[in-house]
């Protein structure tokens, strides 16, 4: 299955770029599993949305998802 | 409800004031509003700007969430929320969250709460510059409640 | 502190923009508004007119000592009150609250406390005219807390 | 002693005036023997300050106060 990944703030800066589109086989079925098929290990605190709702590193993953990985959030 | 993105500078008395054109005042007895802005300081150091970065099209649907549910919860407010992203200089702007309602208590608790959910929910991220020229990623809000 | 009774109508997001162009912003990271309007209703019966009575001179002493004890309570704060007296049209604005704070805790808990202890420790009383002609004193306040 | 006494707002209306100057003598103590003196029992829930400050009906009274009674505020 096909999925665009994104990388914000400081997650950006330390990936180096702000997206992938990566083709993943059936292992990855959640949003944990396509982190660590991508960059290993996940950092604490890591914060992700599929298809722009907030999710959580056991939240499933399917074909053609958006998929966004960021810190902790601090706006307001 | 009306949620907004603002990528310059706003004046939020403004936006306030022009919402309540269009309101039924007789109705609404109590507003509550909040405005946030840039301070020239945090953590003990100076800082000289900032920039607020966000996820596009996410940011809004969480706004949009967020006003939503506190409507639902309290069915008898209003509210008008916008926040800044991009570039911003000291003293500008960065938030502003104004509920109208016919009593107090109910305008001033959605007031608060949307904007404890706005620091903790929508996807804002805050890049400081120093004045030493050095730049940083904000960690994390400071608790509210 | 600044505390002002007005005897006609005013808008208080002008009172809010005018004072904060005397505050250096860049210090103050927060501001909690509260502005109360006269309803066209209260207790299930409509409302047409509204008759704010005072007592000067003990008003002013009050809304002053009021805002001095939230400002020593709370010493980042600087504030702006004001309140109406005489007689007011339906959607008129009753009562201003401004308090700004280098932090959001502290403007909103100031701003709530302080509109709080203006309903129950300064001398206003309200006198409403109803539909059917007839006048009554309000009796009491809402409960806030 | 000299006492200036003024009523607001509903006991204004029903005691029909806004202010009575009245000299009292010696058994006239408190704020509550002052309405006592001039209007028998006081009813529930009356204000009163002293020159323009809250008090009660055991605060006591000096020559040349200024003296107020009125309901509970409904300001805001």
């Amino acid at each position: 299955m096909t999925i665009t990944v994104q990388y914000f703030a400081n997650l950006r800066e330390d990936i180096g770029r702000d997206r992938d589109e990566v083709t993943v086989t059936g292992e990855v079925q959640t949003v944990g599993d396509l982190w660590r098929h991508l960059h290993g290990a996940p950092p604490a605190r890591l914060m992700a949305a599929v298809n722009q709702t907030h999710a959580r590193l056991d939240t499933p993953v399917a074909d053609g998802d958006e998929v966004a990985f960021f810190p902790p959030v601090t706006g307001g | 409800m009306a949620v907004r993105l603002f990528n310059h500078a706003f004046d939020p008395w403004t936006l306030v004031r022009e919402r309540e054109r269009r309101l039924p005042l007789e109705g609404f007895g109590a507003c509550a509003v909040f405005a946030g802005r840039m301070r020239d300081f945090n953590e003990d150091q100076d800082v000289r700007a900032l920039f607020l970065e966000h996820y596009p099209g996410m940011t809004e649907r969480e706004m949009e969430r967020i006003v939503a549910e506190a409507e639902s919860r309290w069915p008898s407010i209003t509210c008008e929320v916008a926040h800044r992203v991009g570039a911003v200089e000291p003293a500008e702007t960065l938030v502003l969250v104004a509920v109208w309602s016919a009593h107090r208590v109910a305008a001033r608790d959605a007031c608060s709460e949307i904007l404890e959910r706005l620091k903790h929910e929508a996807p804002f991220w805050k890049r400081e510059r120093l004045a030493d020229g050095s730049q940083r990623w904000v960690e994390k809000n400071t608790p509210g409640h």
